[in-house]
């Protein structure tokens, strides 16, 4: 076995010569273990198909063996598991996939494997698994939804699996401007991208294919007399050439956003084995244009008979593909089933490369001579069909029926060709919806977004010559509208005759597909239909029609003209889906670029960040902020420890806390006092100079949103912070205030939380050790007493600020220095300290104090207390009005058994409280009817070796000394409590004025 | 979406943040019937499918609020003003 | 009493040499900008034109009204919203910009310093272009973006106020601080394919 | 015709020729008792249960497109009762109990599937946070796990716990929690009230109310005007447009949300998950994709799409979550139209003009309550008196301050 996967099938199916492939740069990969050859410039696709490999795929549902349909991105059957282990990319079209050394493949959902699936068998039950099917049953008994039908469903459905691991490559994010984004690089593209960037203005081409150039790459057409492929290579030379020209190759257009962006997606390094290195495997580009063009071509339509998903059955411009471009032929006995003129450019296309078409059915009465000239060596027949698609893994023969009745020819190809479907996709992107169009019996597009013109055949007009015509007129257009004076276009060709009558189904067998991937038939839209699902959404979501990778760019449209010739309606009155971004599928990875891993979010760091981690510091995520959690020691091998340790340092010596993070602001101005006023609900138009006062402030609903300090540092000029979380949204509120509410006052600020270190300085201890930093300045209680503010000299000649504000009760500063010297500051005051015992402290130490004190955090400024239910009732001034006033008077928000703040200690000294514990009687259950409260804080108190909290509980205040149930079912805890008043330590406040 | 800032020029929307309704004028805290009327100032908003005038904050860039004049149906806009002072 | 020592936070990340891809000739140089005071400089209400015409008389530079950066003798300035502006002098102090501006400017502003606010970084070279659109979502096009524009802006999730000094191109970006390490961390990410060159100061 | 596998068994050896229209699509009548506005999955349970529990069935339920068009249509399926305030715990249990035993009871398989609601926290604080609402949850006697991190790592060994900048501590589980097949609920509730009599008028755009004396007469339609005493709006993201038509302004904004969904693969998530630290949340449905969401795009929003800035930053929060996502594709982004109420909260009440109900202000979170809203909302027209478990959801609650703000952001809708 081993031998023959490694042997080489020799590419039996690769012409001699021709093809836009590197003859000289042979490549090898494996397709299912076994080996496969190719060149430079191959799909997986075209590989398989020249080592002669034609069944590829098991479909979705019915497990049918399935081929290569098409060669594009609409491919809805040759989807692939791509690559292994953690870069394993399930559901890979080979049809796009580059050829690359190395490159692996697997076919999936099958089992055993993809030549005998044994799922298989679900084809027989296909009359019983119908569109919908699993609505009407596995309802029985109800418990085994979840352990026995769903699994099973879930198991069948899907079709590759995931990688599962952490995916190991990079994506980036990218900007580009420009006057003209031309999406597609066929002939209509590179007319206009000519036409635009000649006249200088900004360009920039984006092709999803690695080449350029369209279906010139793949039919044989001549422009301004020379063949397609040079003009093209002379038109991409130019281009390339021209300094405001960028050409995008593997650059996919995913979708159209507001103000002309538009999204695209590069594929930097998917055509090797890995991405190379410093270059992220893809690139998500957000491109603002003032103008696009669409010049995104169009996708040829199937035919649907029974069998037409055959190994074999292939779309007739994708034999053209194969053979022109990569030099592959999909079949010896190759036959044709069309309904249009372009169809039977095939026999003459395919010919030129040697390759003879033996039949052409044209499902038309009438062909015009020129056109059945196209194949003059083929069988013909019109009004006829192709009724079935016979064999088993691959196409053996077909059955045609005419009039001169039913009969089998020998084919192992067959190009089908049901029309073209303008690639509109992104035209309706902001929600224009199509427009039907009789002439090519195809939706083309409504009214572009603004800035797009839509052109070639994206616009419908499918002829050579009208492509070159309005690509160049757009380009021109667009061009001139940005203010260049652009010349008109000289490259011409043929308009080719085109013709198409519109033509939906042979019939609506199970087995006449009409979305190949999600396996829905003929049978499944006329169930639908039966069913009432006449909505062509209702159909779309009954029976998945268009929801698979694909998302119908090969089947829905056959599906939404079924449904209309069932209902008696014309197509446009039955209407179309809507199309979504993306245009193809795009890697999650791709959205996130760089933002994943630790660099999802920035981390902010404090000014003493680096010396902390020295000290090897416990980081905790703050919100934004990475912060000291706690400083454990040698031997110290419990947080708790810790923590305990910091707490006693502070309350017996001293100890200090990065508390940069504050968000800080810089107010000056005549009207600063004033403006505090509004923004406080007390009032800091009487702060004297030199001192700071708490303040906490409302929103408009009359509900808490922030407290701090503010201190007055001179007459006009004030300092406040904000906690660390709500600092953004407080400045911008104030801005708010500022700006919209009340202009008329003087008044500037401006955020200057990054500009300071600031550190609190907390002990007994405290003043001594700064008095050896900020000597000779008088720290005396009467010269510098508690709320006291100052701007002064640090460590000689460093300016400066000294606050005297406490959060952990103690006699305590917060200094603080421009931010460049916080690292400074820290190492200095352990040095500094050492002799007073100093140690620094983190944020669970600084809670564990707080708390201990009985201040509020965030946990108890939740949005929906108020500041009377903190205790801040009298902090209410009734001599001015303030941002949130008149609502905190709602009555509601007045009621006397509102849950108010309060302290919690274990009535037995062991227990442990837990924060988030509720709050009922002792004795009743805990149950809902019984709860008052909430415990929002714990900590525990090495001052006084047992766990305190603090909570809401309905008319707590009233409650002291009177004992509740904290009760925390989730963790299993249920303690008694006391009710205390939220303060634990020193409630005279004797040592913070020390 | 991209909105031209009055003084930074156009820029995407993620440089600003939205805060709605820009009809709604602050009640006079002190007139009668002050708490009703914040109540509705607070509360209750014009929501139309059509041209809306609302807040924007460019956060990002110059922290300007900004009253948009934006279609809601289309995301066009219509306008932009500043309530920057000069 | 030790003199405290400055130091910018990035000692660990900002090594000068090269990163990246080894190509011939750095597609980017980095560099990080020290002893440059920053202060932040807001008309008084209605005043705007009047502090124009100040530091006109006092300057001879015209304050900039739109996203650009006015540079003179010994002080810069860059636009930073309406009638507001970041002043900028190499190698004074913060405090010594701010007595200056304040003295000179006083009833008709308020000065601020934020010369520790922001970390300011020089990004230049044949591909700092390049490099920059990977965040800045404004047109940095020469017909777009030329030497003296300034915009303020975010890079992914980091709040950045940049200016073009230079047509190589030269551009000036300041992140505040305290993101600094994570925007470091993404330029030179960004930066790596086109090959850097970390400047010593 | 009873659904059953012996129903499947039988036509599909019949050739699938007896399936009946699960709803038929009459014409509109003149009058009727009840007009339901909105054939989203609310109104056709409001129908249902009008019907079923209060006999009410000359009842009409009109819809401008077709039904599920809205949110129904475009929502992301999860179903939970993991709430924190006792305004609306008992409420979305009760909503809970109705999916349980829904598909029994309308003879659909609306694929219940309880498999689980993760919400993973990342820190001490937000653990205490999530066993608050845990134990808020114990305490109504709903079912609620608080999960350490070795737990969480059992369940979903792929999520980021290394690598992570906010690694994952653990999470808030609730087993009964999981996802239903939305359009399932859609065509269930339709073909239920269909049986009861219901009239199921799509295509049908309501473009005006009458009134007269304070009273609502009837409305106008794209299909002509319709009589009748009782009228009820839930039309979810139009709710303020209906509200404007009689003269009325609503507590809410309409805002765009996203939703997307990937490629289909064999299973890989097999329950629901919703991160912390960031925008997101996902699934798997049972055909194989990976349906997930995060933050709504933050702006008013009738366009039914968003942009891009949302779509990365959902993007961002699965792969801080859950790096093996990076090579997965997104298939198809959509957006709906959410009724972003002030304080992220419905409303469920009678209004200022007689006869005309509000059932609106959903936010991104009504999907689940639609069997319980449907209930209470029937029992609120039927008998003009709100439904003890829909109490908190009054309209005047906003004049009184006794708000139902789950997340404490105020009167900022974009914030809820
Ligand atoms: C992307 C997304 C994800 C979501 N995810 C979840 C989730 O995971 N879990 C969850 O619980 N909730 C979720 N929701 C919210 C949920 O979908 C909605 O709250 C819920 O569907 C609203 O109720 P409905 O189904 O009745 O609304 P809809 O389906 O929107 O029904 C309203 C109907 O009214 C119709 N209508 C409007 N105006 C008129 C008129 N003038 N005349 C006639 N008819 C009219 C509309 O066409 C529509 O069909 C999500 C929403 C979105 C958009
Ligand atoms: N006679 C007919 O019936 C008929 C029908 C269809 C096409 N044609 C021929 O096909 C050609 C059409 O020319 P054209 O330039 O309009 O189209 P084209 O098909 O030649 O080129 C379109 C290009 O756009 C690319 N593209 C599509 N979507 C994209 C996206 N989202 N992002 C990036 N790239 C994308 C495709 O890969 C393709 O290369 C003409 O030669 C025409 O004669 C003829
Ligand atoms: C739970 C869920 C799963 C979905 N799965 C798919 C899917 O597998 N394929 C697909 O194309 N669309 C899927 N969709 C999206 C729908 O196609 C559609 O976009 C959505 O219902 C909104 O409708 P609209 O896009 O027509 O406006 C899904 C939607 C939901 C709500
Ligand atoms: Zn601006």
């Amino acid at each position: 076995m081993r031998d023959e996967s490694t042997r080489p099938l020799g590419q039996p199916g690769r012409l001699a010569q021709g093809g836009e492939i590197a003859r000289s740069r042979p490549l090898r990969g494996r397709f299912d273990g076994r080996a496969i050859e190719g060149f430079a410039g191959d799909t997986l696709a075209s590989a398989l198909l020249a080592n002669g490999l034609r069944l590829v795929a098991r479909s979705f549902k019915y497990h049918r063996p399935r081929g290569i349909l098409t060669a594009g991105s609409e491919e809805p059957n040759a989807l692939v598991e791509l690559r292994a282990g953690s870069r394993r990319e399930p559901n890979s079209k080979a049809t796009v996939t580059e050829f690359y050394d190395g490159l692996e493949a697997r076919s999936q959902n099958h089992w055993p494997s993809l030549r005998f699936d044994l799922l298989a068998a679900n084809a027989w039950l296909s009359p019983m698994l119908g569109a919908g099917f699993y609505y009407k049953t596995f309802m029985w008994p109800p418990s085994f939804w979840e352990r026995v039908y769903e699994p099973l469903i879930r198991r069948a459905a899907g079709l590759g699996r995931a990688a599962g691991a952490s995916d190991p490559d990079a994506y980036e994010h990218a900007n580009a401007f420009c006057d003209v984004l031309v999406i597609g690089s066929g002939p209509s593209g590179l007319a206009a991208a000519l036409a635009a960037a000649r006249a200088g203005a900004r360009v920039i081409v984006c092709e999803e294919d690695f080449r350029l150039g369209g279906r010139l790459l793949a039919d044989a057409r001549e422009i301004n007399g020379m063949p397609g492929e040079l003009w093209t290579a002379r038109a991409i030379e130019e281009l390339r050439a021209l300094p405001e020209v960028h050409l995008f190759p593997r650059t996919t257009v995913f979708g159209v956003y507001d103000g002309g962006t538009y999204g695209a997606l590069e594929r930097l390094c998917d055509h090797m084995p890995v991405p190379t290195p410093h270059e992220p495997r893809q690139r998500l580009w957000r491109i603002v244009a003032k103008h696009a063009v669409l010049a995104a071509g169009a996708i040829e339509r199937p035919m649907v008979f029974a069998g037409n998903d055959r190994p074999g059955v292939m779309l007739a411009s994708a034999l053209r593909t194969y053979a022109k471009r990569f030099a592959v032929v999909c079949g010896r006995r190759v036959a044709l089933f069309v309904n249009n003129d372009d169809g039977w450019r095939t026999a003459a296309d395919l010919a030129r490369c040697g390759i003879a078409v033996s039949a052409v059915i044209d499902s038309r009465r009438e062909v015009a001579p020129h056109v059945s000239a196209l194949a003059d060596k083929a069988r013909i027949f019109t009004g006829a069909a192709v009724i079935e698609a016979n064999g088993g893994s691959a196409l053996r023969s077909i059955t045609v029926r005419s009039n001169a009745g039913t009969e089998t020819i020998s084919a192992d190809a067959l190009g089908i060709s049901g029309g073209w479907n303008p690639n509109l996709h992104l035209a309706c992107h902001q929600g224009a919806r199509p427009v039907w169009d009789e002439r090519i019996a195809a939706f083309v597009p409504g009214a572009p977004p603004p800035g797009m013109r839509v052109v070639g055949a994206a616009n419908g007009s499918m002829s050579l010559g009208a492509c070159l015509r309005e690509g160049a007129q757009a380009g021109y257009d667009a061009a001139e509208q940005c203010g260049f004076h652009p010349k008109a276009a000289s490259a011409a060709a043929d308009d080719e005759p085109c013709a198409v009558d519109a033509f939906w189904h042979v019939d609506l067998s199970a087995k006449a597909f009409i979305d190949f991937q999600n396996d829905v038939t003929g049978a499944d839209v006329a169930l639908a239909e039966r069913e009432g699902f006449r909505s062509v959404e209702h159909l779309k979501r009954y029976t998945t029609l268009g929801m698979a990778t694909d998302q119908g760019k090969i089947g829905s449209m056959h599906g939404l003209a079924t449904l209309a010739t069932l209902m008696g309606r014309s197509i446009p009155h039955a209407g179309i889906t809507t199309f979504r971004p993306p245009y193809t599928p795009v890697a999650i990875g791709a959205f996130a670029g760089p933002h994943r891993g630790k660099h999802f979010r920035p981390a902010r760091l404090t000014p003493s960040h680096r010396w902390a981690q020295e000290q090897g510091t416990v980081f905790v995520e703050t919100g934004a902020w990475l912060r000291a959690q706690y400083f454990p020691q040698n031997r110290e091998d419990d947080w708790l420890t810790t923590v305990k340790r910091e707490v006693l340092t502070v309350r017996s010596a001293v100890g200090f806390c990065d508390v940069s993070t504050l968000g800080k602001i810089e107010m000056h101005g005549p009207d600063a006092a004033a403006f505090l006023d509004r923004l406080y609900i007390n009032t800091f138009s009487t702060l004297a100079i030199g001192r700071a006062r708490y303040g906490v402030m409302l929103r408009e609903d009359g509900f808490v949103l922030d407290d701090g300090t503010c201190s007055r540092l001179a007459p006009n000029r004030f300092f406040m912070t904000t906690t660390t979380a709500n600092a953004e949204r407080v400045f911008a509120h104030m801005q708010f205030c500022h700006q919209v509410l009340w202009p008329e006052l003087d008044v500037q600020f401006v955020s200057a939380t990054d500009q300071w270190a600031q550190f609190s300085v907390a002990g007994p201890r405290a003043r001594d050790l700064l008095a050896k930093l900020v000597a000779p300045f008088d720290l005396s209680n009467a010269a510098f007493p508690y709320m006291a503010a100052c701007e002064l000299m640090v460590a000689g000649d460093i300016p400066g600020r000294l606050y005297r504000l406490s959060f952990s009760g103690e006699l305590a500063y917060e200094i603080a220095v421009p931010a460049r010297y916080g690292d400074a500051l820290a190492r200095l005051l352990m040095q500094a300290g050492e002799a007073f015992g100093i140690a620094p402290y983190g944020t669970e130490a600084l809670g564990a104090m707080r708390i201990e004190k009985g201040h509020v955090g965030g946990q108890e400024i939740d949005g929906r207390t108020t500041a009377r239910d903190l205790g801040f009732g009298r902090m209410m001034s009734g001599k001015k009005d303030f941002i949130g006033r008149v609502m905190a008077a709602r009555p509601a928000l007045l009621e006397t058994d509102r849950r108010v703040f309060v302290g919690f200690k274990p009535v037995n000294a062991q227990d442990r409280i837990s924060a988030g514990a509720h709050l009922v009687p002792p004795g009743v259950p805990a149950s809902a009817a019984h709860d008052q409260g909430v415990i929002t804080s714990v900590a525990f108190s090495p001052s006084l070796q047992h766990w305190i909290g603090l909570g809401l509980l309905a008319r707590g205040r009233e409650r002291l000394g009177a004992r509740v149930t904290a009760a925390d079912p989730v963790r299993e805890r249920f303690v008694e409590v006391e009710i205390c008043a939220p303060c634990f330590i020193d409630p005279e406040g004797a040592r913070l004025h020390a | 979406m991209r909105i031209a800032c009055p003084h930074c020029g156009a820029r995407d929307m993620r440089e600003f943040t939205y805060l709605g309704d820009a009809t709604v004028a602050r009640p006079d805290p002190s007139a009668p019937g002050a708490l009703d009327r914040f109540t509705d100032y607070v509360y209750f908003r014009d929501n139309p499918a059509g041209a809306h005038r609302e807040f924007w904050y460019h956060a990002f860039g110059c922290q300007a609020w900004l009253v948009v004049t934006r279609d809601t149906r289309t995301h066009d806009i219509l306008s932009v003003e500043s309530r920057a002072a000069k | 009493m030790p003199e405290l020592v400055a130091r910018s936070g990035l000692e660990q990340l900002v090594v000068p040499g090269r990163v990246g891809a080894s190509t011939d000739a750095p597609g980017v140089t980095i560099a990080l900008v020290q002893d440059r005071a920053l202060a932040a400089v807001l008309a008084r209400k209605n005043r705007a034109a009047d502090l124009a015409s100040a530091v006109h008389r006092a300057l001879g530079i015209d304050l900039p009204v739109e996203p650009r950066v006015v540079t003179g003798e010994a002080l810069s300035f860059v636009w930073a919203g309406p009638a507001r502006w970041l002043a900028m002098a190499e190698r004074v102090s913060g405090e010594a910009l701010l007595r200056e501006l304040r003295a000179e400017f006083a009833d008709l502003c308020s000065v601020i310093d934020q010369s520790d606010a922001r970390i300011l970084v020089r990004v230049s070279g044949p591909r700092a272009r390049n490099v920059l659109v990977k965040g800045i979502l404004i047109d940095l096009h020469p017909r777009a973006f030329a030497v003296g524009d300034a915009a303020m802006t975010n890079i992914g999730h980091v709040r950045a106020h940049f200016w073009q000094t230079g047509a190589t191109p030269t551009y000036e970006i300041a992140v505040p601080r305290s993101y600094a390490a994570d925007f470091w961390h993404w330029l030179i990410e960004s930066a790596a394919a086109y090959g850097v060159l970390i400047e010593a100061k | 015709m009873r659904y059953s596998a012996l129903a499947l068994a039988w036509n599909a050896a019949t050739g699938n020729r007896s399936w009946k229209p699960l709803w038929r699509d009459p014409d509109p009548r003149e009058s009727y008792d009840v007009l339901i506005i909105g054939g989203g999955a609310h109104g056709l349970a409001t129908a249902y249960y009008l019907a079923r529990e209060h006999g009410l069935r000359n009842v009409a339920v009109l819809e401008k497109n077709w039904i599920g068009s809205g949110n129904a249509g475009r929502n992301t399926t999860i179903i939970r009762s993991n709430y924190l305030l006792d305004g609306n715990i008992p409420f979305y249990e009760f909503s809970l109990k109705l999916w349980e035993k829904q598909e029994q009871e309308l003879n659909y398989n609306t694929m219940v599937s309880q498999r689980g609601v993760l919400n993973v926290y990342h820190s001490d604080v937000q653990r205490d946070v999530f066993a608050r609402r845990g134990n808020a949850m114990r305490l109504h006697g709903v079912d609620a796990q608080l999960l350490d991190r070795e737990e969480v790592r059992a369940l979903l060994p792929y999520v980021d716990f290394d690598d992570a900048r906010f690694p994952v501590h653990g999470a808030l589980l609730q087993k009964r929690g999981g996802t239903v097949r939305h359009d399932a609920v859609v065509w269930g509730y339709a073909r239920g009230a269909d049986r009861l009599g219901v009239d199921i008028v799509q295509n049908c755009e309501v473009t005006g109310i009458r009134m007269a004396h304070g009273r609502v007469m009837g409305v106008e339609t794209t299909r002509g005007a319709i009589r009748a005493e009782k009228v009820a709006l839930s039309v979810a993201g139009s709710s303020s447009r209906l509200a404007a038509m009689a003269g009325m302004r609503l507590p809410i904004e309409s805002h765009v949300l996203q939703a997307f969904v990937s490629e289909g693969i064999k299973p890989l998530v097999d329950n629901v998950i919703t991160f912390g630290a960031g925008h997101f949340y996902i699934s798997q449905s049972d055909k194989g994709g990976l349906v997930f969401g995060g933050d709504i795009d933050g702006y008013n929003s009738y366009a039914q799409r968003g942009n891009l800035a949302a779509l990365e930053d959902v993007c961002e929060g699965g792969m801080a979550l859950m790096p093996m996502l990076g090579r997965l594709r997104i298939v198809r982004s959509w957006g709906g139209v959410v009724d972003m109420s002030m304080d992220g909260s419905p409303t469920i009440d009678r209004t200022p003009v007689g006869g005309l109900y509000l059932n609106a202000g959903w936010c991104y979170g009504g999907f689940k309550a639609t069997p319980a809203a449907g209930w209470c909302f029937a029992h609120l027209i039927a008998r003009d008196a709100p439904h003890q478990l829909a109490a908190a959801y009054r309209l005047d609650r906003f004049a009184s301050g006794r708000l139902v703000d789950e997340r404490g952001a105020g009167a900022q809708p974009n914030l809820h």
